[in-house]
């Protein structure tokens, strides 16, 4: 059994790379049906064998896959291990399952690239899936990271893939060197663990043993580091800009990895690492209001955005603060169970948006939308569905994962609460206008757009229809205890991970209990604000025209511009990075140092030509000269 | 035979040196480039066999001395040990690569070139073997001036200010050095010579370690040692000649330059400079450290703003070679390891960097970022290498680099947080500078310049393919390298440690 | 205050100020003159320390050969008139000064320490020309012998300098 | 008579001597100022000799003594080969300039 | 061995016989050297003392003088028509330093001294129709005459000083503690004497002018050969006679060294003219043999010698090669190496070897003076500025070297006259000489302690 687990686990990643491979090298000989083939078939094996692994670990046994020793030191040893357990092998199935329907949807989508460009594409979302898994399997922190830093490399290359465009690569750039910043937050955190216990593979970290040698202000700082980390991937305040601008790139891709699965990384590895946040508090507070006051903030921008893809991705980041306040709170469960959930809402949105998209030859604007609803039926009922999930209307899968972090939020602090049911019915209300802009009302685009308006292939409706049933029911493996005697299978299933915490929070009595009373009025009044959303924007938005005068208020001017945190960071940050770049070359270096260095030529050339004055050619000055010299000499000697 | 005529340091030194002399005598240039191209790969060829013999008993083939000037203790004494086995190996991959990567490029009074070329290669030899140290500069300074006519004869417009900056700041440094060694040489024990004469000093590294210096003395000393070394390397305050060097060198030599010639600054620190003056070290480790990680980010800083691909690649190295430095002084088994095998990557990366430069400037003819774009599109194959090559040189994960930063970070860390911290800055703005490059160059639409542009020869295929791969097994399975210089790394560390 | 004492005095005054003389005076011819005086003066001290020898030698050496050299050479080139330029005064200060504190230097030096040893006057034969001579053949027969490479390349020397070509 | 008296009185004379190469130009007037220094020297060594004689009579055999006027007679001969050669470079000079002035040629400098 | 020298020149002839006489010189020489004892054996009353260390010298002399007759032999001519008496004079200088480096009395330093001034008097100012000639002459031979004036002055207060009365060296009471004043004033004096003769600052003032106006071939002799014999002798003089009370007057030869180091290499730096370049350049060289002196010990004098033979080699021959160019700019070497690869090669061995790169003569010589200077183990600081001053020396010999090889040739070409394969060979000869000395120095040094 474990040597099978662990030829699969190597398995499991090792397709998609092979694809990566396969599609890279041959991407000019291969035409663009193969390519697309093998890039899905390689995913949709590693999914099946994901699923297997899914259900050997089901049985109860992980298992830690050693296969070489990747650094071995005196001092230290790095194995390249893979882990699996519950957690990860919840993950691989998110990211084979998801990541294979989008393969599949991108086959479609990307039809009109010429085969060189398609191969490419393929093999970087292979070599995307390939990190990813690396990411999630690996069985220490450096493996984690290696993962980290390959799916930030796809991205980039994804986002960055229509290369001519200045913006896009622009975007790629910043989308690479923000996550870089939160890698080094990572990286720190892993020197640290090194210097301070000497190891970082989670089995070790996690002993008893070294979590007694790590001090609290170890405990903090390394936590802290790796939310930093988490910050910069998952796109959380003040990491967060690059992902609405990650959205040139193709929509499978945003949809795959900037919604469903990379940007889920940081709440996988603070999962993971779940008993070090339980065991730092403070840490734990910061994370919680970083998570909330993220999801405040992008829903607030999210209301006034008018670009489809842009609408979603402040959604998305606002989920992910929801994610992280229910790290925040303690509610890993919670958290990883929204992440599932999310991921199919998600991935469902986008690829619904990307089809309307396709449908309306790229046109991205709300404004130039609407009425698709009789043109494409699939899209627009699933697209419902999403929209219904992510607002948190039961029995959608949204509202279980969103409420069960709600609930915990209220545990740990009520005002939490408040406001995440608050962003809750922003939520609401900004997907229902996006949906009502789109699908309702009728079609303010031009006339060839209408003539050409047409429901997509089947390629591109098939992973709406899939994810669609997915996002319905997907909420029900964590049905929560009020409902339904052990009805939460996940948090069964997920136990084992979190069973240090559990017993951590057992033996310091930092759980408190609510009342089923308490629990049912919480889901009320969330749900309500949820319809009032709904219903405010349906009323609102059902009957959008187009209308050309801006309302002009400084809130609106303020959300519009998403609060101008870019401009912000360009004034902070960039901006003087680039004088004081500037500064070094120009006055430091050249002036400064390499003026030293040059003065010290130049003062022996002045001194030469200063020096040849002492041979002035004339007898009488010499004679005089050496009689001083005599003279110097005489005194040196005998009075000195 | 092996180890009774011949040991392999010996073989590395003379086989370049000979063939070099030769090559000046050939005068067809492409006659004398065959000859270069072939000595090169035999001697590529005899190191990485040197590589199977690293055991204990083979000690007859790895070290060999005779006595040369007797009246001053000086011995030819060679061998190879961990460290400097990895740097040869290094040598001698870098220049079959060059010869091959220059192939197409002609240049006029071409034998000497390659003569040159192969000199330098022989001093660069001896210096990593060197276990002497009037050997040792004596090499010195044999690598010094072939590089030094290279560059002049061969080089850009500037070149011949340039160079000579280059070369007073080097030979000034070096001179310091020699009083150095000097001075050490007059603390060292007496030694008997095999063939029965005794010598009042010596200047073996043996007995280099076991001098009797006083602390006030080494702290000095250390200095005239550093600024030799430093200036090589280059370390902040010194690094001034590079940029100019760099952009105004023959890209083969430049190669070198920056591929192997830096390292011989890091070399010297690691062999002469700790374990002679370990008490000065301990002194000094943070002013060194601040020195470099000033470096590190100021490099960084001036990577951004260059518009000069050259300039840009020369202040990145720069950058590198300082966090190299730093961690060589942070002094823990972790860090020096990992300065060990940055070494060797350092070098593969930035000459694979260097051949991607040369072809750019080659087909479009400028150096300069602003006036390119859109490459990507005319030659795909040539950016795909280009960015596997510049995520290598950021320390990508996967890629070799990632390895030795990591365990240099990590020794660092041992060493002290904060300078981590300052030190890692780099590894984002490395990002920065790094991307703008791609994006500039490879990016965006094409123009006028770039319109023509065609994708890269078979030759040039295989050399990247060739370093790429290195990269990545380096980058996947470290390991054995590690095993290679876990001996020296050991006992260095057990230096400081006494 | 012995009549040798005063001798002395006398013919050290009568030096000095004969080559102070010979310095200023204008005309070369006159500070030839004025030299011979001091050359004799000189020789006058060797009979008082009584070198007989050196001092015939020194009157028909100097005084006699090398000084008539000296004022031949001047009469042919007819220099017996003012043909030095103006001086720069400034730079004869600083000579002057500066030889004369170079003299005050070695003085205050030498007069300082306490050296009085007794010069023998008048008495002793080792000026005599017979010691001499015979020093000179046995012990200093070497250098006598490449004294006379010297003349030879000396000749050689004017020879190959005057010879008109 | 004490030897300070003759040590001052041929330093005086030498000073002259560097006084009058310092300050004259008539490339004659400087030459024969070197003579004069080298009198000087020759009229210092024969009291030296004497001195010594005085001083060592008693020990040993004066030859020692005649040691300096010989070493007087020796100078007296390279100083008379001196001048020919001397005397010879000016007349050559004269002939090309029709000066004797030292500073009259100054073309090498700096 | 002397006798021989003063045999051979006493007939004035041509360059053949000179040639055939300096190789007797140098062959008899070197048996004497190597057998040990003399063909005539006279008795100079221990005026002479012939050791292994000056012979080994003197043939370094010959030696060199052999290569310098070979290389500019033909040169002569250009200088005028009395070839004869030119390279008469010459050896009499040879005589001179034979005396010189030998002497073992005042009385013969003094003479040695004189014979080897007089004829370069004539030699300087031999080329007559030239006024830079007859000036050099004229200057050289006043301040000369003045520096002899005060190197009799010192002999002169040494005897007066020494209790024992006597010119011979090694006899001389340095009483103990401070030495008596007499011996001391005598003592700078001498040394004055001998900086002039060595061209060492602050007396170095006629060296310039001296080489640059007098012809460059015997420019190529007397900076060279003439030049390491005056070291010789300073360094004889003072180790033999002073030695014991070295610290007593040591501080002043750290202020000549260190005075002669800097200006010489610095003066160096501006000038245009190669010939008055490599006149600075000897200067700076001097300065470091004075190290020779500041040492004292015995790497000082290895030391001394290889330094006589790698700077003698590679100025005669640089001066070789100039002698044949028509412009003694920088500019006038321009493009050599590619016009003339073999003269530009062998210049850039020389060069490298002055400036003291490693496997040249030069480099050995440098290194060993080095040793010496630390060997003492006090003022540091002096190698710190003695090694600065050669990284300065490389800024102008470099750039002489720049011009053979990185400047392209004038239009009209280098007109260069009279380069025979012969002489290309010799070049070679030389160069492949100071590559020699440079890699083993021993096979030179070993015979110092033959005898």
């Amino acid at each position: 059994m474990e040597n099978v687990l662990q030829k699969i686990a190597g398995w499991i990643p090792l397709l998609p790379l092979i694809g990566f491979f396969i599609n890279g090298l041959g991407r000019n000989l291969l035409s663009k049906k193969a390519a697309g083939f093998i890039g899905s078939i390689t995913v949709l094996f590693s999914f099946g064998l994901s699923l297997y692994v899914f259900f050997i670990v089901n049985g109860g046994n992980t298992y830690l896959a050693h296969y070489f020793d990747f650094i071995n030191l005196a001092s230290f040893k790095i194995g390249f291990d893979f882990k699996i357990d519950q957690l990860s092998s919840l993950f691989l199935l998110i990211i084979t399952g998801v990541g294979f329907l989008i393969h599949v949807y991108s086959t479609s989508y990307m039809a009109e690239e010429p085969p060189k460009d398609f191969a490419k594409y393929f093999s970087y979302l292979n070599l995307f899936i390939f990190s990813m898994l690396l990411l999630v399997l690996g069985g220490n922190y450096v493996i984690m990271f290696i993962g980290w830093e390959g799916v930030g490399l796809c991205s980039y290359l994804l986002i960055g893939f229509w290369f001519k465009d200045t913006n896009n690569t622009n975007a790629a750039n910043k989308a690479f060197i923000m996550n870089r910043i939160g890698d080094l937050g990572f990286l720190l955190a892993i020197f640290w663990l090194l210097a301070k216990i000497g190891t970082v593979s989670y089995d070790e970290v996690f002993s008893a043993v070294n979590l007694a040698r790590l001090s609290v202000t170890d405990i903090g700082g390394i936590t802290l580091l790796m939310f930093v980390g988490a910050t910069g991937k998952s796109a959380q305040i003040p990491l967060y800009t690059w992902l609405p601008d990650a959205m040139a790139g193709p929509t499978p891709v945003s949809a795959l990895i900037h919604a469903a699965t990379m940007v889920t990384a940081g709440i996988y590895m603070i999962a993971r690492s779940n008993i070090l946040y339980t065991m730092a508090p403070a840490t734990q507070v910061v994370v919680a209001i970083t998570g909330l006051a993220t999801a405040v903030l992008a829903a607030t921008i999210a209301l006034k955005q008018n670009d489809i893809k842009k609408v979603l991705a402040y959604s998305t980041v606002s989920q992910l603060g929801y994610m992280f306040l229910g790290l925040g709170v303690g509610a890993y469960t919670g958290a990883v169970f929204h992440v599932m959930t999310h991921a199919f809402f998600k991935a469902l949105l986008f690829l619904g948006a990307g089809s309307v998209i396709h449908a309306l030859h790229g046109e991205q604007d709300l404004r130039n939308m609407g009425g698709l609803k009789k043109y494409m039926s699939v899209t627009h009922v699933t697209f419902l569905i999403g929209c219904i999930a992510i607002s948190g209307i039961p029995p959608f899968s949204g509202f279980f994962s969103k409420d069960e972090i709600l609930a915990a939020a209220f545990a740990k602090n009520p005002v939490y609460w408040g406001i995440g049911v608050i962003t809750a019915a922003m939520t609401a209300f900004y997907m229902f206008r996006l949906y009502a802009m789109t699908f309702l009302g009728k079609f303010r685009g031009t006339h060839d757009q209408e003539h050409h308006l047409h429901e997509s292939p089947p390629a591109i409706t098939f992973p709406l229809i899939a994810l669609a049933v997915l996002a319905l029911i997907g909420g029900w493996v964590g049905i929560p205890e009020v409902f339904l005697h052990s009805g939460h299978k996940l948090e069964q299933f997920l136990s084992p991970v979190f069973a240090q915490t559990n017993t951590y929070v057992e033996i310091h009595h930092l759980k408190n209990e609510l009342s089923h009373n308490t629990e049912y009025i919480l889901m009320g009044t969330s749900v309500v604000l949820g319809i009032i959303g709904i219903w405010y924007a349906w009323t609102r938005f059902s009957k959008y025209e187009r209308t050309d005068l801006k309302s002009t208020t400084g809130v609106n001017n303020l959300l519009e511009n998403k609060w101008y945190v870019d401009e912000v960071y360009d004034s902070a940050i960039v901006n003087p990075l680039k004088s004081i770049s500037l500064f070094f070359n120009n006055v430091v270096e050249k002036k400064i140092i390499d003026g030293f260095v040059n003065g010290v030529g130049r003062a022996v050339n002045y001194s030469s030509r200063q020096l040849r004055w002492l041979q002035s050619g004339q007898v009488g000055a010499y004679v005089l000269l050496m009689v001083i010299g005599m003279l110097l000499l005489f005194i040196i000697q005998l009075f000195l | 035979m092996l180890g009774t005529y011949f040991t392999f340091p010996e073989l590395l030194i003379w086989l370049p040196l000979v063939t070099g002399i030769t090559c000046f005598f050939l005068g067809k240039e492409k006659l004398a480039k065959d000859v270069a191209l072939i000595a090169s790969l035999i001697t590529l060829g005899i190191s990485l066999i040197s590589l199977c013999y690293t055991d204990a008993k083979y000690v007859t083939y790895n070290y060999v001395s005779y006595v040369w000037l007797k009246f001053v203790g000086n011995t030819f004494y060679v061998g190879l040990d961990s460290t400097g086995r990895l740097l040869t190996l290094l040598t001698a991959i870098a220049f079959p690569m060059i010869f091959v990567a220059t192939y197409k490029t002609k240049q006029q009074k071409g034998a000497s070139f390659f003569g040159l070329m192969l000199l330098m290669q022989a001093g660069l030899m001896g210096v990593f073997s060197a276990m002497d140290a009037l050997l040792f500069y004596f090499f010195w300074e044999l690598a010094l001036i072939p590089a030094y006519f290279l560059c002049s004869i061969w080089g850009g417009e500037k070149r011949i200010q340039a160079t000579f900056k280059f070369f007073v700041y080097t030979f000034a440094g070096s001179l310091l050095m020699l009083v150095g060694i000097i001075y050490v040489y007059l603390h060292t024990p007496g030694r008997t010579f095999e063939d029965g004469t005794y010598a009042s000093h010596s200047f073996a590294l043996s007995s280099f370690y076991t001098s009797s210096l006083s602390a006030p003395d080494q702290n000095w000393l250390f200095w005239l040692f550093f600024v030799a070394f430093a200036v090589k390397m280059p370390v902040f305050p010194f690094h001034t000649w590079q940029p100019d060097t760099y952009d105004q060198a023959p890209t083969g030599v430049t190669m070198v330059l920056s591929g192997v010639m830096v390292k011989m600054g890091l070399f010297g620190v690691i062999r002469w400079l700790i374990p002679i003056f370990p008490l000065a070290t301990l002194h000094f480790t943070h002013t060194v450290m601040i020195l470099c990680i000033i470096g590190i980010i100021y490099a960084s800083c001036l990577a951004i703003v260059q518009d000069n691909l050259k300039k840009l690649v020369a202040y990145s190295s720069i950058a590198h070679i300082g966090l190299m430095c730093a961690a060589i002084f942070a002094m823990n088994e972790v860090s020096v390891q990992g300065v060990m095998i940055q070494m060797f990557n350092h070098g593969i990366n930035i000459i694979a960097l260097w051949i991607v430069v040369e072809i750019i400037e080659r087909k479009t003819g400028v150096k300069n970022i602003s006036l390119l774009g859109g490459v990507a599109q005319k030659a795909p194959v040539l950016s795909i290498f280009l960015v596997v090559i510049a995520l290598a040189n950021i320390a990508l994960p996967l890629t070799n680099a990632f390895v030795g930063e990591f365990l240099m970070f990590t020794g660092l860390y041992k060493y002290n947080g904060w300078y981590t911290f300052a030190a890692a800055v780099s590894v984002i703005l490395s990002a920065v500078y790094t991307l703008r490059m791609i994006q500039k160059v490879f990016y965006g639409k094409t123009n006028p310049v770039t319109e023509t542009i065609t994708d890269i020869s078979l030759n040039e295929k295989l050399i990247l393919a060739v370093l790429v791969v290195v990269i990545f097994v380096v980058g996947v399975y470290p390991q054995p390298f590690i095993n290679l210089t876990k001996e020296g790394v050991n006992s260095l560390v057990a230096v400081l440690k006494s | 205050m012995s009549v040798s004492t005063l001798v002395f005095i006398l013919l050290a005054v009568m030096a000095v100020g004969s080559a102070l003389m010979m310095l200023l005076s204008k005309n070369p011819v006159h500070s030839i003159l004025w030299l011979i005086v001091v050359f004799f003066s000189i020789s006058g001290h060797y009979v008082l320390l009584n070198a007989q020898f050196l001092a015939i030698v020194n009157i028909i050496v100097y005084a006699g050969a090398i000084m008539v050299l000296f004022l031949f050479v001047v009469m042919l080139m007819n220099l017996n008139t003012e043909t030095e330029p103006a001086k720069n005064y400034r730079l004869h200060l600083i000579g002057i000064i500066s030889g004369g504190s170079l003299l005050l230097v070695l003085l205050s030096a030498l007069m300082s320490t306490n050296i009085h040893q007794p010069v023998m006057m008048k008495v002793g034969d080792a000026g005599l020309i017979n010691k001499l001579g015979k020093t000179l053949f046995t012990n200093y027969v070497l250098p006598f012998e490449i004294s006379s490479v010297l003349f030879l390349s000396a000749m050689i020397g004017a020879v190959v300098i005057a010879k008109k070509n | 008579m004490d030897i300070k008296a003759y040590i001052a009185l041929s330093l005086t004379l030498f000073t002259i001597g560097i006084i009058g190469v310092l300050v004259r130009r008539n490339a004659i007037i400087v030459f024969m100022c070197v003579e004069l220094m080298l009198n000087a020297v020759n009229l210092l060594l024969v009291a030296f000799s004497k001195m010594h004689s005085a001083s060592i009579a008693a020990k040993t055999s004066l030859t020692f003594a005649s040691d300096a006027q010989i070493f007087v007679f020796f100078i007296m001969i390279v100083a008379a080969a001196e001048v020919s050669v001397g005397l010879a470079i000016i007349v050559m000079m004269y002939r090309n300039t029709h000066s004797i002035d030292v500073n009259f040629l100054n073309r090498l400098k700096n | 061995m002397m006798f021989s020298g003063v045999f051979i020149k006493s007939k004035a002839v041509p360059k053949y016989l000179a040639i055939t006489g300096i190789t007797l010189l140098f062959l008899t020489n070197g048996i004497e050297l190597y057998t040990g004892h003399a063909f005539v054996n006279i008795d100079t009353m221990q005026m002479l003392s012939i050791t292994g260390f000056n012979l080994i010298f003197l043939q370094v002399i010959f030696g060199c003088t052999a290569l310098f007759f070979l290389l500019s032999g033909r040169d002569f001519e250009k200088v005028g028509e009395h070839v004869g008496e030119y390279f008469a004079l010459i050896f009499f200088v040879l005589c001179g330093v034979a005396i010189s480096a030998t002497f073992n009395t005042l009385l013969l330093l003094f003479i040695g001294i004189e014979i080897i001034s007089i004829p370069l008097y004539i030699l300087t100012g031999s080329d007559k129709l030239n006024l830079k000639s007859n000036e050099a002459s004229l200057k050289y031979f006043l301040m000369g005459a003045f520096s002899t004036g005060i190197l009799l002055m010192g002999i002169a207060f040494i005897y007066g000083g020494n209790s024992n009365a006597s010119f011979y060296i090694n006899s001389i009471q340095l009483g103990t503690g401070r030495m008596p004043v007499m011996i001391t004033v005598g003592l700078v004096l001498l040394m004055i004497a001998l900086s002039f003769k060595v061209s060492a600052a602050p007396f170095h003032f006629w060296a310039p002018d001296v080489y640059d106006g007098s012809p460059t071939v015997f420019t190529a002799f007397m900076s060279t050969i003439v030049k390491v014999a005056g070291f010789f002798a300073f360094v004889r003089l003072f180790e033999n006679a002073f030695g014991q009370v070295q610290g007593q007057w040591q501080t002043l030869i750290i202020f000549i060294t260190v005075c002669t180091l800097l200006i010489g290499n610095i003066t160096a730096v501006f000038q245009q003219s190669v010939k008055r370049m490599l006149a600075y350049s000897s200067i700076a060289q001097a300065g470091f043999m004075m190290l020779a002196l500041f040492a004292l010990n015995v790497r000082a004098k290895e030391g001394l010698i290889l330094y006589s033979a790698a700077y003698s080699l590679a100025t005669i021959g640089l001066f070789a090669i100039l002698i044949k160019m028509s412009d003694y700019t920088i500019e006038g070497f321009n493009g050599l190496g590619k016009t003339h690869p073999v003269l530009g090669f062998t210049a850039t061995i020389f060069l490298l070897s002055l400036t003291g790169i490693p496997l040249t003569a030069g480099f050995q010589s440098k290194f060993y003076m080095l040793l010496a200077a630390v060997q003492t183990g006090h003022s540091f600081w002096l190698v710190i500025v003695a090694v600065l001053s050669a990284a300065i020396s490389a800024y102008y010999y470099f750039r002489i070297i720049q011009a053979i090889y990185f400047k392209e040739p004038s239009a009209e070409g280098i007109n260069i006259t009279g380069i025979s394969p012969s002489f290309n060979i010799l070049l070679i000869i030389t160069a492949v000489l100071i590559i020699a000395l440079g890699i083993y120095p021993e096979f030179l040094l070993g015979w110092m302690y033959h005898l």
